[in-house]
């Protein structure tokens, strides 16, 4: 393989480690920082899409589609939390994990039922549609770094929100010991509303965004949800960097891994069982990370022991 | 004629999560057909992807519905886990879809006939189409699992040029940037490809997006009516097989599409075609034989008399199809982007595992 | 209020008794859905010990039920075939025989528990949620691409194994098989809560740093109930390839460890008859609802948000309240 | 008398902080050994260290003639080391019994037995009944850890350590949370202790430690400062400056 | 009327019944212990106070106002300061984090606390998990003060405490009595210590007032009866 691929291939694996971050982002805040298991995140992700799909055929505007995406979103995440999570704080984790998991169940056929079984069609702006010539003559899709740019916006954006202000401090103290920090006087029960529902609104602006590129179907939230908890576990949890870092070391697996893996075989293997086992392994690769990962560091990289 | 003998139809397809679509446009062709058909009574049952469930509806519908015919299943794998079964209970089986190489050959069955297509078809004309259209070096490119692996074999029987790689992706996979690196990088001139459903819009629109300007071709699973909705322009002038098209011109074709369209109000998909010609078929037996007398029934279904919206339609040996594969474009008609055919790519074409079939 | 102990009666004679009225309607698929809610729940028990008991949400259980299944299918296909597992370095046949491959899924599923739970329970939490989720996941992934015994397609075995002395293509007598298989499962689970070795272990999953100070291996002892736990959602899974006559990769997928959970949860965790209750609901909408509309799941979820709601401690506790801490 | 304890030069540092720096103490049989110090000077830290719960970073814990270093948690309690926590670390969900049958659970050791009901272990029961009543619990036995009010639950803690029947108590403040009351019966009731095992007792309550101890050490910022009798520590004008200050003698 | 009376409460976690009937009345300024055998429902008492346990019967009254429907951050902001049994610090949260996680503006800050707990200022950045027993009770202390109350309720404030530190604590106290005209309401275990800052009394048995009047009328024989001293 040429120098210039390799290098191509490595650009795509950070690119694709972004993509999953902002993937991974709302559910980081939920998840990480609530304490909350919300399966349900890849349901809000389908949401966004959806809506994000909705308003572009109606308006045609890209722009308009992403503020549509946010707020479906976030109003989705706000009524859920109303309705359902709330009841749900001082309760065993797995009471979070069927109440979030039939909320698979109804957001799923609920936006069959809206919108039908057949994928919508959602594209990229014009503007954006094509390559960019990057330094060294690499060709790559304009659309594609603005995802990357709007991922490590989120990232810069959550870390300062959680780490740097008191409304960061407020809900990480709320996990630690809810009922205390309301003895304190803070209304905690509308903090964690106001967080799920961002959480829920950075799931649908993932949603567009990257429903753009891909299919914008039901059930398009399932696999992004795994992969959304395989990265932010790696990172360690409640960590916006471990998270990042846990996207980027999964991207850069995952697309190595598939590129690499059958090259590798095929040097001491015959051609055609070696791109059945190198791919084979490759589709294992990033469980394989995972575990590995959390072999060596129970906590994640940068989770707290 | 006239034994006055109803059949008792159980239709196990794929009605909600993820491939609900294709199900959907079986059951809606499947019921045009039969519409009025006072000889047929139907059952539906949603699989929801899953053999288990698929299994034990066939056991549902055996045991307690008593049907005499089975059909509906649209995955190749759930196929695999209801047809022996059904066909080892006595039960006539018509696969509107999914065409296992394993029931073509060895595990052919009396009681199982395929009214759609052996997974190879579509790729072994493609692959005859491309000798004869100056396509000289090819990238192949299936997820990893059976289905995917048999297109691409079906390819390369009958491809004479150049592969210039062979990629396996993940089953289901929703970004291909490293795949397309790949094919920028490849000399070939042209892409072939099986990505079913979603895989299949994501990696369209992912290619449009990239530069890359190779030829594209495929069976048409990725190129049918249902989807080509959502990949929109970045399908325009793909080229994919099928055995039929919208634009056919063959008797009844035309009144099918409208009738769909009418009924439904989108236009069908080569899943509603299929649908369509196996209630079709099914009509045709049950008028001439009583389903009670399986031997009579079954040499009914064997001379499908029927008129297939596909044009010429028969069974062979193995009681797979003998028919002809097109090669379609995609283009673009007013608003809607569509096929047209473009011709045929092989006539009355058969399977290869017929010989394997010892019926 | 009724007693949990009336509760548990009442569910442990729902099934024979819904399969006594099947079978007098003459509905086999009654019955096969009654054999599919015992086996389902005998999962379910195996996993409760694991999950309501030592506290492991193991989110991979499907790992082990896959692995049962893929005993079955494997050792079925080759007797089916006449061509021997292996020949050297010795001679392996297939069989189908239930007992001898109740055998061999017991023990591939608890070599196989042996190891991913040692690895996992290094870690606790959320992370061991994931890293059992990766486990089952690698297991997923090779079953679609590993060819050699049907990959994503999955393995057909055209006639159920026999058991001896019974008939096994009989529903009635298949569900009693699978029905006395469960009331083993159930009992030994019963008696295991109620040991020592429950004691210690539930201890464990409450405060493992008390466990140790009296001198206890909280690691050890999780680590045996994962074997056990696994052990038996792996004879579960050889029964459930045998009601399907079928096994395919997806009985690894991780929507089955979650719908193990599922029951768990639905029915009551931690209770002894947690799993039965869970998995009999869910097999039962799952089939009711499924025949009335096209968006069933619609339902399914809303029925399932109330039970989480409104039902503390699951279907069990809704009937018959607090746990009362046993004895 | 013979050092059934031997704590031989600890050290532990958390960061830059030296939590304990250079520790050597000893218990004899039939003692109390009280340990006081100001807060944060590394008591909990010792306890932990000689229990097992925390790796030393030098150092090194005798044990009945025996080197304990090396050990786990698990086998030094196994050895005989019984310890209470400054923090009540109990299974919540249980009853008062369970709790403290499992104490006699992992005095008897045989955890893996799967099928005989530990109900029907009736000498574990009895040994954890004895306990209970010592503490003066036994009409709780019945309820629920979870309702047991605070000072309830340090007695039940010590219950615990008692069905072990250890070679050495390592208590970690028993009498916080106890009312005035409380704090006087549990006083008399370590006083019996004693003679059973030798306590290594850390405590805050001044009133308990003087009545009790027969030798206290003084830890200051991970350090002995001091070692000596009641009267000799209150006579230690370093000891008052640094912990008891101006507190009149009770 | 008081600034903070409860008359006739009553309280029960889920089944049983913990609080049977507790009186008592508090004026501002003033610092009233609380006192009672283990388990007889010091802390319940203080939790209804806070909100943070539902009482079945019985009225709440502090500030003028009835807060018997307060939610608990309401009651906080009315100006309850809650330093609760068993300390519950944030663990995962640094000191710093700690103390500014509920701060309200007043004369309580960061400087203040840190002055009346060096100790604090030292542990700066350090996760209140890893803090001694004794730190992470100042840090209890500090974190209530930072909300700045006008009603500061100490739970067993000074529980596993040094002496010496007891000792600032309590002085801390009278300083806070005298210069600020905060109101306290004080659990603690130490008669002695309680007699020297206390205005009142009130003692609890089984869930209900038992007796109650100033510090000074409780003499030996009322301590013997219900205390056990
Ligand atoms: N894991 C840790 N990381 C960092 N510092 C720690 C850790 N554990 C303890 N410390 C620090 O070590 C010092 C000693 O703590 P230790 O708990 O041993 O004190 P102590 O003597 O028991 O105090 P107290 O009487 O208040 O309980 C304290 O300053 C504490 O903050
Ligand atoms: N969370 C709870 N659930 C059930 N019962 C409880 C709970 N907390 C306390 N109780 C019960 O309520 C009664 C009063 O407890 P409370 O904690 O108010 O006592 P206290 O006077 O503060 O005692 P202590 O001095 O030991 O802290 C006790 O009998 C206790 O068992
Ligand atoms: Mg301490
Ligand atoms: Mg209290």
């Amino acid at each position: 393989m040429s120098t210039i691929l390799l290098i191509e291939q490595v650009l795509n694996g950070l690119q694709s480690g972004i993509m999953l971050f902002l993937m991974a982002a709302g559910l980081t805040l939920i998840f990480g920082v609530m304490g909350l298991i919300n399966l349900a995140h890849g349901s809000l992700y389908m949401v966004g899409a959806f809506a994000a799909a909705a308003v572009a055929a109606a308006t045609g505007s890209f722009v308009l589609a992403l503020v549509a995406a946010l707020v479906a979103a976030a109003a989705a995440g706000a009524i859920i939390e109303l309705v359902v999570i709330r009841r749900l704080y001082d309760r065993d984790h797995l009471d979070q994990v069927l109440a979030t998991f039939a909320l698979i169940l109804i957001f799923s056929e609920g936006t069959r039922w809206v919108f039908g079984s057949f994928p919508l069609y959602l594209d990229v702006p014009a503007a954006l549609s094509g390559p960019v010539t990057l330094p060294g003559g690499i060709l790559y899709p304009a659309y594609r770094l603005l995802i990357i740019a709007v991922g490590l916006v989120i990232a810069a954006g959550l870390f300062a929100l959680i780490a740097k202000t008191r409304i960061g401090i407020q809900i990480r103290a709320g996990e630690a010991d809810r009922e205390m920090i309301a003895a304190l006087g803070v209304d905690i029960s509308k903090l964690y509303t106001m967080v799920f529902a961002l959480g829920a609104a950075l799931a649908g602006l993932a949603g567009a965004l990257v429903g753009a590129i891909q299919s914008v179907q039901v059930g398009m939230g399932e696999p992004v949800l795994i992969l959304a908890f395989v990265v932010i576990v790696i990172g360690g949890i409640g960590s916006i960097k471990g998270a990042l870092v846990g996207a980027l070391l999964v991207g850069l697996t995952d697309t190595l891994g598939s590129v690499l893996l059958p090259i590798f075989f095929a040097s001491f293997m015959d051609q055609s069982s070696a791109t059945a086992v190198g791919s084979a392994l490759a589709t294992m690769s990033i469980y394989i990370l995972m575990a590995g990962v959390l072999l060596f560091k129970p906590t994640g990289l940068f989770g707290k022991a | 004629d006239g034994h006055g003998g109803k059949v008792k139809v159980g239709m196990i397809t794929t009605l909600s999560g993820g491939g609900a679509g294709l199900g959907l446009d079986v059951r809606d062709g499947f019921m045009l057909a039969v519409k009025g058909n006072e000889a047929i009574e139907l059952v539906v049952e949603d699989d929801q992807r899953k053999p288990e469930i698929a299994v034990q509806l066939a056991d549902k519908m055996i045991q307690s519905e008593k049907v005499d015919v089975l059909t509906g299943i649209i995955w190749s794998n759930l196929a695999m886990a209801v047809v022996p079964a059904a066909t080892a209970q006595g039960k006539f089986y018509l696969s509107p879809n999914a065409g296992p190489s394993a029931l073509a050959g060895k595990g052919c069955n009396p009681l199982y006939f395929n009214v759609s297509w052996q997974n190879d078809a579509f790729n072994e004309a493609a692959g005859a189409w491309s000798n004869e259209n100056g396509i000289e070096k090819v990238f192949l490119m299936a997820p990893n699992y059976p289905a995917g692996q048999d297109m691409i074999a079906g390819f390369k029987r009958t491809y004479e040029g150049t592969v210039t790689e062979e990629v396996y992706t993940k089953l289901g996979q929703t970004d291909y940037a490293a795949e397309i690196a790949q094919i920028r990088a490849s000399d070939a001139d042209t892409v072939y490809f099986f990505l079913p459903g979603g895989m299949g819009i994501s990696f369209m629109k992912q290619y449009a997006g990239s530069g890359v300007d190779k030829n594209v071709m495929g069976p048409a699973f990725s190129f049918d009516q249902g989807i080509l909705g959502a990949i929109g322009d970045a399908a325009l002038g793909v080229k994919n097989t099928s055995h039929w098209s919208k634009d056919l011109d063959v008797p009844g074709n035309a009144e099918f599409v409208e009738a769909f369209q009418a009924e439904y109000d989108r236009l069908p998909s080569l899943y509603a075609a299929q649908g369509y010609d196996t209630g079709l078929l099914l009509a045709s037996a049950a008028a001439k034989a009583d389903v009670k007398d399986a031997d009579a029934f079954r040499a009914a279904l064997a001379e499908a008399d029927f008129q297939s919206v596909r044009g010429k339609f028969s069974f062979g040996a193995n009681q797979h199809p003998v028919q002809d594969i097109y090669m379609r474009e995609v283009v673009k008609e007013g608003d809607v982007v569509t096929n047209k055919s473009l011709g045929v790519a092989a006539s009355d074409h058969t399977d290869v595992y017929g010989a394997e079939c010892s019926m | 209020m009724i007693s949990e102990r009336t509760v548990n009666i009442f569910l442990f004679a729902l099934l024979p008794v819904t399969v006594l009225a099947a079978w007098l309607l003459d509905e086999p698929f009654i019955i096969t859905l009654a054999t599919k809610a015992a086996i389902l729940a005998l999962a379910g028990v195996g996993l409760n010990i694991a999950l309501g008991l030592g506290g492991l949400v193991s989110f991979g259980h499907a790992a082990f039920f896959g692995l049962g299944g893929y005993a079955m299918g494997i050792l079925a296909s080759h007797a089916q075939s006449y061509a021997p597992l292996m020949e050297v370095p010795f001679l392996i046949e297939g069989t189908k025989s239930m007992p001898v491959i109740w055998l061999v899924a017991l023990v591939t599923s608890a070599l196989a528990a042996l190891a991913i739970g040692a690895l996992s329970l290094r870690t606790s939490g959320v992370y061991f949620i994931m890293v059992t989720l990766a486990f089952g996941q690698m297991l997923y992934y090779f079953a679609i691409s590993w060819p050699a015994y049907g990959g994503e397609d999955g393995l057909s075995i055209y006639v159920r194994n026999g058991f001896p002395g019974l008939n096994t293509l009989d529903p009635v007598q298949f569900f009693l098989i699978a029905f006395a298989v469960l009331t083993v499962g159930i009992f030994l689970a019963w008696r295991l809560a109620r040991s020592a070795f429950g004691l210690a272990l539930s201890a464990a999953r409450q405060n493992a740093e008390r466990v140790e100070t009296v001198g206890l291996g909280p690691y050890r002892i999780r680590l045996v109930a994962f074997v056990i736990s696994g052990a038996m959602t792996g004879l579960a899974g050889a029964l459930f390839a045998d009601l399907n006559r079928f096994v395919s990769p997806t009985m690894f997928s991780w929507h089955l460890s979650g719908e193990l959970i599922v029951f768990c949860i639905l029915g009551g965790v931690g209770r002894l008859y947690g799993p039965v209750a869970g998995a009999m609901l869910y097999v039962l909408l799952e089939h009711v609802l499924g025949g009335l509309s096209a968006y069933w799941h619609i339902y399914l979820g809303l029925l399932l948000l109330l039970v989480v709601l409104f039902a503390r401690g699951g279907l069990i506790g809704l009937l018959s309240g607090r746990e009362v801490a046993h004895e | 008398m013979s050092d059934l304890l031997d704590i031989r030069n600890l050290k532990k540092s958390f960061g830059a902080l030296k939590a304990t720096d250079d520790v050597s103490l000893t218990l004899r049989a039939g003692e109390i050994h009280a340990l006081i110090g100001p807060n944060g000077a590394g008591k909990s830290t010792l306890i932990k260290q000689i229990a097992g719960g925390l790796r030393s970073d030098a150092g090194s814990v005798h044990f009945a003639g025996r080197d304990v270093t090396p050990l786990s948690t698990v086998a030094r309690a196994r050895a005989g080391l019984g310890r209470t926590f400054q923090i009540s670390s109990l299974a919540m969900e249980y009853t008062v019994l369970q709790n403290v049958l499992l104490g006699a659970l992992g005095q008897d050791g045989g955890v893996m037995r799967f099928f005989r009901p530990i109900m029907a272990r009736n000498d574990l029961r009895d040994r954890a009944m004895t306990a209970l009543t010592r503490v003066g619990l036994e009409s709780h036995a019945a309820k629920r850890t979870a309702d047991l009010s605070h000072g309830q639950r340090r007695q039940l803690e010590v219950a615990v350590a008692l069905t072990l029947s250890p070679k050495v108590f390592l208590m970690d403040e028993p009498m916080a949370g106890l009312g005035a009351s409380g704090s006087q019966r549990m006083t008399g009731f370590l006083d019996g202790l004693r003679s059973e095992a030798p306590i290594l007792l850390v405590e805050h309550d001044m009133d308990a430690v003087f009545a009790l101890a027969d030798r206290i050490s003084v830890l200051v910022y991970g350090r002995v400062i001091a070692t000596g009798t009641a009267d000799e520590i209150k006579a230690d004008p370093a000891v008052r400056e640094a912990y008891l200050g101006e507190e009149e003698e009770a | 009327m008081s600034f903070l009376s409860l008359t006739g409460i009553t309280a029960a976690y889920g089944p049983s019944q913990a609080l049977f009937g507790v009186d008592l009345a508090l004026e501002a300024g003033e610092v009233l212990a609380l006192m009672g055998r283990n388990g007889m429902g010091k802390s319940s008492t203080i939790k209804v106070i806070c909100r943070l346990l539902k009482h079945s019967g019985g009225t709440v009254q502090f500030d003028g106002r009835d807060i018997g429907n307060l939610p608990p951050h309401k009651a906080a902001q009315a100006g309850l300061g809650l330093v609760p049994e068993g300390r519950r610090c944030f663990g995962p949260l640094t000191v710093h984090e700690n103390l500014h996680a509920a701060a309200r503006p007043g004369a309580w800050d960061y400087a203040a606390v840190c002055d009346l707990f060096p100790r604090l200022g030292e542990r700066r950045d350090q996760v209140a998990a890893s803090l001694s027993g004794g730190e992470q009770q100042m840090l209890a202390i500090g974190r209530a003060l930072m909300t700045n109350p006008t009603l500061l309720m100490l739970d067993e404030a000074t529980e596993g405490l040094a002496p010496v530190v007891r000792q600032e604590i309590w002085a801390a106290v009278a300083t806070l009595k005298r210069d600020t005209g905060l109101a306290l309401l004080v659990v603690d275990k130490s008669l002695a210590e309680l007699r020297r800052v206390a205005d009142k009394a009130v003692i609890l048995e089984r869930g209900r007032t038992v007796w109650s009047g100033g510090i000074d009328a409780l003499d030996r024989v009322v301590a013997d009866q219900f205390l056990g001293v």
